[in-house]
């Protein structure tokens, strides 16, 4: 499954042959990355600088080979950092507001504001909840199906803090790695997915 | 390492069925809100005001736009936006509308780029009059076939260009355009998100852009489209009418070929 | 042609005021309807608002078309078409029982049109769209819950 | 003044239907701007809209009515050519008035 930049142009839309060379092409379209963006408000222009992750993503369109994926997903889970106390588990109220506000490190946030968990943009997670994304798969009755054991609530915190050391090219933001999310809001969305009393592992999806 | 894969199996096996439902009549629904919505665009009144300002005497050298060449002849409106971005011989440049506008307010009417460029979108407090221009012009394409070229060297370039853009994570959620546009059937919220990469997804997309923004309350070029598109990708903000812009744009509108252009459109 | 009567419309406009030279010719219908209501518009609910009418809840009926959108994707911008099938149908009054101010919109009908409208209201959470039919001196009801949706991206 | 609508009146089988797109704000007085400032209210508060000189529709907003305000009636009778105009006046005294002539409904 290695896909690259080849074989995308191959299977490109407009499929006609290629113009220039490949590494020509790749080399100017990040001269023009690199030149046409302009520092607003927090979002600083070193944010299109590609960190060894988002290069190799980049490069192999989400589907690296999977020696280059096993060794970069150790390194990203060497970054977690688990809570000193051990506590993995908040408070899912807390959890569930978070799981509500997608703002945070745009550049029309401000650096003080509090930052979202942006969760419901692209999970589904109280069944309640209308409007959910599906990027990522449901989340709903996530604690009710899977229990909430020291391992699935440590599994649940490390994959919050750096998803990228589960799945390197997953869509799923590295909320802790990043410095979006504190200790204490990773510990309420873990109790938002685990809590038996949550939102999120109550109520039947509404009928049709 | 073993343990988090199967995890992640048993994660992504979760019961979709039982909410799938409930997400099929959502979807129904606010399809049925959209719809009614449809008629009656507001985007018509900046198409209006869009043309005013196109026949109004402006800058330092006090001349409309009626003489701009947007491609297919000093003032033919008809039709231009429909084969936009094209390469232009005599900027030597692949640009798209709002660039092209930029050079014919530069250069036939004496408008400072600089002054333009600060703030060519529309707040609440002030109408942009390039977005109107846009507005107008976009309109007068409408029930036309989309019909980019990438016969010049230099549009094809672009094209190239724009993919890559596309496919570029950066930023501190690792995101690119790829990130939500480029599978079918996904939503963010309850926004239905285009898969960017196929024909369909692109036309159905490009070809109702510019658009009025209800939660806005204000038309939208597509230029503004690409600029808060890289807001939430938590991106810099890109320089408007740049080769970056102009690229991405020249991708997403070649790939929307042959659909009909049917803007400007009414989005949420 | 729309275009040049538009800049006619608006020279006069400019030149004379138009709603001012409207009233001075007596265009603008004197009555109840030639003043903003502003009691019944400042009502902050509907039991304010049916004080303000002089007038119990009225029963709803069938003759009563509204439509209305089960989900609203933005609240700003809510469509809402009423018919009305009921012989002599005067005014038609659109509500929505959870604003600030409950009276969204009140329209007349003189003899010869039609008792319909369609128009768009701002609701700024699920609430419900009432209107209230005025047809032949009575009043009736008809009453509709529009859920409202948050956006994505954080709006 | 006010900006210009966009009117739109066709006749079909003896009945003329009216679309009317109004630009205007409707701004609530409830909004606060970036500073933390109230914005005043400034919403249109009535309409009316005549045929050949007749009343055929009477309005009257609130706040609640829409940015951009659109709004479709019908009345009996117009014809081809008749004119149609509506005028609108909001709180802060601003007025506008617009007239397109009746269409040939397809």
């Amino acid at each position: 499954m290695k896909k690259t930049w080849m074989s995308l142009l191959a299977l490109s839309v407009c499929g006609s042959a290629l113009a220039a060379g490949q590494t020509g092409l790749d080399a100017k379209a990040t001269a023009v990355i690199k030149r046409d963006f302009r520092e607003k408000g927090i979002a600083k222009v070193e944010r299109v600088n590609q960190d060894e992750v988002q290069a190799t993503c980049t490069k192999y369109l989400d589907h690296p080979p999977h020696a280059v994926q096993d060794k970069l997903e150790k390194q990203q889970a060497a970054t977690i950092k688990y809570p000193a106390d051990g506590k993995l588990m908040g408070d899912w109220k807390a959890g569930e507001k978070l799981a509500q506000s997608g703002r945070g490190m745009t550049w029309s946030d401000k650096a003080e504001d509090p930052v979202g968990g942006n969760c419901y943009n692209c999970h589904q997670l109280s069944p309640k909840e209308i409007a959910y994304g599906t990027i990522g798969p449901s989340l709903a009755h996530f604690g009710r199906n899977r229990g909430n054991t020291p391992e699935m609530q440590k599994y649940v915190y490390g994959r919050i803090y750096n998803a990228k050391a589960f799945n390197l090219c997953t869509n799923m933001p590295r909320f802790g790695h990043v410095g979006a999310l504190t200790e204490t809001q990773i510990r309420d969305l873990v109790a938002l997915l685990l809590d038996p009393e949550s939102v999120v592992n109550k109520d039947e999806p509404a009928k049709k | 390492m073993k343990t988090s894969r199967m995890l992640l199996a048993l994660t992504l096996a979760a019961p979709l069925s039982v909410f799938a439902a409930d997400e099929d009549r959502s979807a129904e629904e606010i399809a049925k809100y959209r719809e009614m919505i449809s008629d009656g665009n507001p985007a018509e009144l900046d198409e209006m005001r869009g043309e005013e300002v196109w026949k109004t005497p402006a800058g330092s050298n006090k001349a409309t736009l009626e003489k701009c060449d947007l491609g297919k002849g000093p003032g033919v409106v008809k039709g231009a936006y429909a084969e936009l971005p094209r390469y232009f011989p005599d900027t030597k440049r692949v640009q798209d509308l709002e660039s092209r506008l930029l050079t014919c307010m530069t250069t036939l009417q004496g408008i400072p780029e600089a002054d333009i460029v600060k703030a060519p979108f529309s707040t609440e407090k002030k109408k942009s009059d390039i977005e109107a221009v846009v507005a107008y012009v976009a309109g007068q394409s409408r029930g036309m076939k989309m019909a980019v070229s990438l016969k010049h060297p230099k549009a094809k370039e672009a094209y190239e260009i724009g993919k890559r853009i596309f496919y570029y994570r950066a930023g501190p959620y690792d995101f690119a355009c790829a990130t939500c546009h480029s599978e079918n059937g996904r939503r963010i919220r309850l926004q239905d998100l285009p898969n960017l990469t196929t024909n369909i997804g692109a036309q159905r997309t490009y070809t109702v852009w510019p658009a009025y923004r209800v939660s806005q309350g204000l038309f939208r070029s597509f230029q503004w489209r690409l600029n808060d598109c890289f807001r939430q990708q938590r991106f810099p903000e890109p320089v408007y009418g740049s080769e970056l812009t102009v690229a991405l744009t020249m991708f997403l509108a070649a790939n929307a070929n042959d659909a009909k252009y049917d803007g400007p459109g009414l989005k949420r | 042609m729309v275009n040049l009567e538009r800049r006619q419309a608006l020279k006069t406009g400019g030149a004379l005021g138009l709603w001012g030279l409207f009233l001075s010719l007596g265009l603008v219908p004197q009555g109840a309807q030639a003043e903003w209501n502003k009691p019944l518009f400042s009502a902050k609910t509907m039991n304010e608002a049916l004080d303000g009418l002089g007038a119990i809840l009225p029963a709803s009926s069938e003759a009563i078309a509204l439509t209305v959108p089960e989900i609203a994707e933005n609240g700003a911008v809510v469509p809402v078409s009423v018919t009305s099938t009921l012989p002599d149908t005067t005014r038609i009054m659109v509500f929505v029982d959870k604003n600030p101010n409950v009276l969204a919109a009140d329209f007349s009908f003189p003899a010869g049109t039609e008792g319909f409208v369609t128009t768009r209201v701002k609701m700024g959470q699920t609430a419900q769209v009432i209107v209230l039919v005025k047809a032949d001196g009575k009043l009736y009801r008809a009453a509709r819950e529009v859920k409202v949706t948050q956006g994505g991206c954080g709006g | 003044m006010g900006s210009p609508m966009k009117i739109r009146a066709a006749v079909k089988d003896g009945v003329t239907e009216v679309k009317v797109l109004m630009q205007h704000d409707m701004e609530t007085g409830l909004r606060k701007d970036a500073a933390g400032a109230v914005i005043p209210a400034w919403f249109i508060t009535e309409l009316t809209a005549k045929h050949n000189g007749r009343v055929v529709l009477e309005a009257q907003f609130g706040t609640a009515v829409s940015k951009n305000p659109y709004l479709v009636f019908r009345f009996k009778g117009g014809a081809k050519g008749d004119k149609v105009t509506v005028s609108w006046k909001d709180n802060k005294d601003d007025s506008r008035s617009d007239e397109v002539e009746i269409a040939e409904k397809a």
